[in-house]
């Protein structure tokens, strides 16, 4: 297809309406008056088409899309798993879409049980003893973590002093992120080459200033960091938290828990592990779980979660939800949590049971080696740091060998991929490897087309040599070439909107200055 | 355990893999996990995760259908309750094609060329919002429009690097609290400023008497927890560019169908809640943040969150979509991004898309016009039985607050027996508010006859 | 996409299932016992794949498909319009999915009173007095017609008379078809020049033995039989019985009722006229209308109906079913009827109203003509019968002109169609037009849509004339090219079954013979 | 009237295709159409037609929700009544992927380049069903059990001209009702054999006096109204051979997973009820019609219904799929066709080869299993609260007759009251019922508790 936009589809129809609703209040009340200088100028400039044209539009859009329902996704650090329809099913159920953020608690008696008992279940796949379900997403649930290790801080006295946090160097993006929104120094610690965070640098990083450490684990490189006791032995000593990044859980899902490992909190990505859709984008849900520990005098640290947790009221016999108090930072978003998403993995937990999720554990672990052991001979891709190390979820190869030789990059093979079926790795990252193929295929994906994706890089790689040319065309059978991002990103010609395009070409705009 | 959503999981395929890779055991792989943390089946299977067992697909319904049955159905037209979040109509259509799997399972378009039906619905919100708003910028959405706010404080911080927010008394307190969440590392002081006990609009000399340093000064636009449209939108506008802070506005993209836009207002930044826009209530989540600004290259540099542009391919013969002015954000800037967003709320702005479409310009503003007539009748109505309604007397859409003389919680109590949730018992969630006010909402969903049969349970209550 | 068969994935993975489900009663009954001569010896050779392998099947095969959600699908006499997500959701809610077709009266009485009302719109709609929504698709509803005019003539002791039905040659297949299976020899009056029925042909075939004409109106060629009245009273003259065959209504919903014409039954297609999607080929719904009249004694023509009839007792203040009794030819299909349809016909005439269902009628009758003036000054296709009369709801063009100059047939311009992204006309239907082109866009088309058909048309023709080899080549852009009809028909090769296919290669099924 | 489901019902759009048209008014363009039959606008829209105006899809909800809600709406696990349509678990993927559009909005796959994943979906269904008949021809679908079996009795006329067919005493009687309406006009006469009182299995002696002039003897297994399973279908599969009749069976394609085939049975024709295979109960409709025959071309020549075949592109390069001997088919052969059927049940056969894929082999024989050990474990149980239960004391499947020694319509009534709905009073449907017999169903929606609560009940009326 080649869709026009919306807009391009005119403004001379009718879209759905509800005029003729308005008629016997017209009656009663007369037309509407809104003072002059609060009344809109102009009717905004939208589309005005007919439903069949939207059903259309969107169907083909959807078309040009590609999601796990289309193929594999093996996106590293993604965790892209089969979204089942049974919990879309469920967590679309206008029972549960009708449920007003503020309706009274003895309304939802059967909607706050499942809550107050997935972070139980939370609470005991990640070894912890409270969760939040309120954040977002994974993001959020880290920022408020590190906000958490902000507030532990000053309730303690110490916030002036304790101003950096650690993070390794193969950590994503958002956690030096969340730190600096959270008002902290990142401290970033190499990764050595066995795949660990350094410990000597770790230890001479390691002060008096340290509030916390964040970590991943397994890490981005899918490698299980081995000294993990150690570490978190050494930040408690400087009375620094440590933050667990729940990204990779499912690298260790029923194998081994943050909890037990010494962290102290930890998010969970919903849509990773616990098989919520992530919708090209969101939205996601990142429950934060912590374990508890006396901060000062009677303030424990469960206080100072900056989201609501649903408690069991035993006297009332009811189900209540707890919002935070004055020792903590306060709210992440208005209201509870997002709670089509926490519904979604309530009925995943459930389905599984703790069986079914060490197996999707086990099975996602089991792929990623056997698809290591399928690339073992291929001369044009390596496998950087800790060679002879099984991984875990993931398993990031280095395409540089194939790049040294013949000048393909990362992204040709990227598209190279595209044009066979299947998406992407995660591509550039961790920025520790050079031209990274970082690679998860979750236990969604079955032998077949793990085989496949592997004779498909060995396929490339062969093309390689013979054509280096060849693959810098790609990708010919998607519904576009190659795009133009210069031209998307120039003060002159960048579009955010087609408002924007609409005012340059009128010439009222002019370039984004 | 053999699982229909675990392909591999056949033991016999498994132990093919394991064969193949050269290990006996699938423990082996974990061997370098301690052994202290490492948990043996039988301690991880006994836990009472779930129903400690897998449950077939049939069990899990039965078990969800009760989980659902056991909490009090409103039907949505019963529901009077807004305050941030509001029962509207979705057209059946919006959830069908929200819901086709290429969307709904789709991760963040990283690779454009395979994704472009997803960036251009992506693309589209962001054009639609814009026209609704009348600013040039909008990104591709924020979780909702509590921390879509805290974003912009941050970033009007880092545009002007001052020190104080004004935002108004009246101003949603959940909202106010993740504002504080996000401002409070970063060394921002929220100063509040009065609305008029009578009017319910900001009271404009109390502003002037607070702009020393001040960074921004927030409009909520109308307020979510009075339903005041205020007046004075402009005057603040003024003012704040007078002193180079900026002007921040929280809009509901409903309203802006009939009062002054952002645009006009000429707001530097406007967030809002599109939770209105074809989304559920869904007891708070997912919902969906707007954030937009003005057409200015060092605002877009500053601007959190991810951002959809419109380009070509590179030999320029067909149009083309790709994330843009990507170094703001976290995966490439790390601790200097604009924000740590990453996953936002995507399928929520797609969804939002969808229903503008569906509508169009009448449609949208059927909708809003429908929302000011069944508040304008109900606040009437009300009146007419006694009570104080509107409290405030400033121009209102869709919520207003009423002085039911006794206390509010009880009446509501009462209503809900006869399947009625009116309203929210503000005193709960603010400080300025009395036990016998609450927080009405009528929109579209609600029929002349809804709001009648209201009307006659309230009257019914009279002797309360 | 080049989709493997589902068998094809192999059988080595698990499906959903519910074995754990039978864990309990296995302990109390002990296994399941069968005596030996009743099990069956080998389990079926069905595929076992997991659901995200389903799931992507079929969404890949979807997308493999085409739709009104995905574009014009000009089907003459199939009025594919649009089908509203609205009445999708109604009729696929769960509270009418889970009605069994036997459950006491009582328990729904909302459900009865829709489908009371539904009756009641239908014959408002027809100009009709009686409606039996029974029949599980417009050729099960022509067949019960059929039926009823056999049975009309038993009761009145005229069977072994009547045993010719009229049908002109411009009918749909299904009337002599539908015609036969009710015992009847069917007379076929040719079309004159100006498309109506011959009537002077049909005069000298009207005779003793005529039990009944069938009649579409508009016809296949879109265009009113100008002498309907005339018609009607001849054939009733002679104690015939006129059926309307409802294929057509959309061409005069709204302006004519054929129980105004002098028709005694007709049948409605609710995909057609209502709405309700086709399912790419089913199932459809084909409720039966009559205007009631004596036919012998105290017996109606209602009492002959082949289903069951929605009543509303006033006595007991409640609807009842009554189903046929002993002057019925009997039931079509078990229970009640295709009530999902029924439900979705229902919101749609609900929506529409009067108003709307005319504005529908006249709507597309617009988009028609508009069309066929487009095509005006082409040479390359003609407008045979009527030349000068407006269509209504269709139009049936020749290729012919086109096909004498270049060669380029009917079929060569479906494939040039679909290359476009449109779906193809109906094609050499009806029989009476060479290289027929017959094209319905109904209400729902744009008219954008509707002048990129035509202009595509005029490119084929030009195409045709410049490169007359070329258009023998489409489609190109289809995920398959021309399909090898020969094969798939040929003794030793056809397949039509998986099984069948693999029982060949082994060397126990021979050819088809 | 401007509508959204009328794209050029704008007066402006309306008005300038006129002009082209060169036409005033849209009433020109119906001038052929006699003045007495011609309708004027007042009349029409005057007419008691849905509610006499349009109606905006808020309003259109508002109704259907009434129309639903007036109903019982009994929890499909409390269902215990079969019959022909059997409530069962149809998993979520199942509905999602039947109903997306471009399949839901398809036509028949006339152009079969542009449809190839539409006919490979039909293709599959016909594989499928053929794995589990153990038959080699299958099409892509009739309306449901009872047309096929009435096209089943047509077509075994056709093929060897033969006058009578033999049928058994309890088949259903909506199929017999049918049955007769279609071969009425063919002169074929419908003569029932005997089943024994005791065992609920056919009487081989009575079929043994009736086969002169016999086209076919026709076997319900399981027959839907007694659930029994008859031990005798090897038995008369011969007889019918010896006589060169044909032997037909009508089948549910569940129970052949533990039990016989018709191919192993060696019948000629089978037909069945798709229903069970992911379709909903929709008060009687849209189900699925089986319809497969033996491996024969004159069979497969005189088969009704559209058959689907694998075959190759021209240049042989790829597989594909398309329509087969469409010769007899309606569109082409007019009067000579074998059937009058065009539009069938396709929807409902590709609802169920998901269906089928989902649950597999294994998943299926679940079912199957679930529904023995259910139906079995409830007879027994009921047997134990001192009723005869089952009557027949042949092999059953699902179904069973239980006779309540009091009126079975009262008990049903009084369970009503617990949100139960027990079975069938079958003296309502057929001749050979007492009206203290029931016929009950079980089925894998059934947990345990859900029996054991049914029991718990029903001993609870015992004084009835």
């Amino acid at each position: 297809w080649n869709e026009p936009l919306i807009y391009e589809l005119g403004n001379t129809r009718k879209g759905i309406g509800f005029k003729e609703n308005n008629e016997e209040f017209k009656q009663i009340l007369g037309e509407i008056s809104i003072p002059q200088n609060l009344k809109r100028e102009k009717d905004p400039d939208l589309p005005e088409v007919s439903e069949i044209e939207v059903v259309r539009h969107f169907t083909r859009l959807s078309e040009m899309a590609y999601g796990v329902d289309s193929g594999p996704v093996p996106l590293g650090s993604c965790t892209m798993k089969y979204n089942p329809k049974l919990s879309l099913k469920i967590s679309s159920d206008k029972r549960l879409t009708f449920i007003h953020p503020l309706q009274p608690e003895s309304t939802i008696q059967g909607l706050l049980k499942a809550l107050y008992e997935l972070q139980n279940w939370l609470s005991l796949i990640t070894g912890m003893d409270y969760c939040t379900l309120h954040p977002a997403a994974g993001a959020q649930g880290e920022l408020s973590g590190v906000l958490m290790i902000r507030k532990y801080h000053e309730i303690k006295g110490n916030i002036n002093l304790k101003d950096e946090i650690i993070v390794p160097d193969s950590a994503h993006g958002t956690n030096p992120a969340s730190a600096a929104m959270g008002g902290f120094k990142t401290i970033e610690i190499p990764t050595d080459e066995s795949g660990n965070m350094d410990y000597n640098a770790f230890l001479s990083s390691l002060n008096e200033r340290t509030a916390g450490l964040m970590l991943t684990n397994p890490s981005t490189l899918g490698l299980f960091e081995e000294k993990i006791l150690d570490v978190a032995k050494m930040v408690h000593e400087k009375d620094g938290l440590l933050y667990y990044d729940g990204a990779n859980l499912n690298g260790i899902l029923g194998k081994a828990r943050p909890g037990d490992m010494g962290f102290d909190m930890a998010h969970l990505n919903l849509h990773k592990t616990f098989s919520t859709p992530h919708g090209g984008g969101g939205p996601g849900s990142g429950p934060l779980c912590i374990k508890d520990r006396i901060v000062k005098d009677d303030i424990m640290l469960h206080d100072l979660l900056p989201g609501p947790i649903v408690i069991y009221d035993k006297k009332d016999k009811m189900y209540k939800i707890k919002w935070p108090g004055k020792n903590s930072p306060g709210l992440m978003k208005s209201f509870f949590g997002n709670v089509q998403q926490l519904i979604w993995a309530y009925t995943y937990i459930l389905t599984l049971g703790p069986q079914g999720l060490r197996e999707a554990g086990e099975v996602a672990v089991i792929n990623t080696n056997y698809f290591i052991k399928l690339m073992e001979n291929s001369k044009g891709y390596s496998l950087p740091y800790g060679n002879n190390r099984f991984r875990k979820h993931e398993v990031v190869l280095s395409a540089e060998p194939l790049h040294e030789e013949t000048g393909v990059t990362a992204e040709d093979i990227s598209k190279g991929l595209l044009d066979s079926g299947f998406y992407a790795p995660t591509i550039y990252f961790p920025l520790i490897v050079k031209e990274a193929l970082m690679i998860e295929f979750t236990e969604s994906e079955t032998k077949e087309n793990i085989e496949k994706f592997a004779n498909r890089l060995k396929e490339i790689e062969d093309i390689a040599r013979r054509n280096p040319n060849e693959p810098k065309q790609w990708p010919l059978n998607t519904s576009v070439r190659r795009i133009d991002m210069v031209k998307a990103n120039h003060p002159k010609t960048i579009t955010p909107t087609y408002r924007a395009n609409i005012l340059r070409q009128k010439g009222i705009l002019g370039p984004l200055r | 355990m053999e699982h229909e959503w675990i392909p591999n999981s056949n033991e016999q395929i498994k132990k093919a893999m394991l064969d193949y890779i050269g290990v006996k055991d699938v423990l082996e792989l974990y061997h370098d996990i301690p052994k202290q943390v490492l948990i043996n089946e039988e301690k991880w299977d006994s836990l009472e995760i779930g129903k400690k067992r897998p449950l077939d697909q049939i069990e899990v319904e039965k078990i969800m259908d009760d989980v659902l049955n056991n909490n009090k159905i409103f039907d949505k037209s019963k529901l009077f309750i807004g305050g941030g979040a509001w029962p509207h109509y979705i057209p059946a259509a919006v959830q069908y094609l929200a819901e086709r799997g290429e969307i709904l399972t789709a991760y963040t378009p990283y690779q454009p060329e395979i994704s472009q039906g997803l960036l251009q619905m992506l693309f589209e919100y962001q054009s639609l919002i814009s026209d609704i708003l009348e600013m040039e910028v909008v990104n591709a959405s924020m979780y909702d429009m509590a921390s879509a706010l805290g974003e912009a404080f941050l970033m009007s911080k880092r545009i002007n690097d001052k020190s104080k927010i004004l935002i108004p008394e009246t101003i949603n307190p959940f909202h106010l609290s993740v504002a504080k969440s996000y401002t409070t590392p970063h060394e921002i002081s929220l100063i509040t400023y009065k609305v008029d006990p009578n009017t319910g609009y900001s009271d404009i000399e109390d502003i002037k008497n607070k702009l020393d340093d001040v960074s921004a000064i927030y409009l909520e636009y109308p307020y979510q927890y009075t339903g005041i449209v205020d007046i004075n939108a402009k005057a603040i506008s003024e003012i704040a560019h007078e002193k180079n802070a900026l002007f921040i506005m929280g809009v509901n993209p409903l309203s802006l169908m009939l009062y002054k836009t952002p645009g006009e207002l000429n707001a530097d930044i406007a967030v809002g809640e599109g939770q209105p826009l074809g989304l559920g209530l869904n007891f708070g989540g997912p919902y969906l943040g707007i954030f937009a600004t003005k057409w200015n290259a060092e605002y877009v540099k500053q601007m959190p969150g991810r951002l959809i542009g419109m380009t070509t391919s590179i030999d320029g013969s067909s149009k083309a979509f790709a994330m843009i002015m990507q170094t703001r954000e976290q995966h490439i800037r790390r601790s200097k991004a604009t924000s740590n967003i990453t996953t936002n709320s995507s399928l929520s702005a797609i969804t939002a898309a969808i229903y503008i479409s569906l509508l169009g310009k009448k449609g949208l503003k059927d909708v809003a016009e429908s929302i000011w007539y069944r508040s304008h009748y109900a606040a009437k109505k009300i009146n007419s039985l006694g009570f104080k309604s509107p409290l405030f007397e400033g121009e209102f859409f869709g919520d207003f607050i009423v002085d039911f003389n006794t206390d509010f919680e009880k009446i509501r109590s009462k209503l809900i027996d006869y399947g009625i949730l009116l309203g929210i018992p503000l005193n709960q969630y603010v400080t300025w508010a009395k036990s016998s006010w609450g927080l009405l909402s009528f929109t579209e969903v609600h029929s002349k006859s809804d709001i009648d049969f209201l009307l006659d349970k309230l009257e019914s209550l009279g002797g309360l």
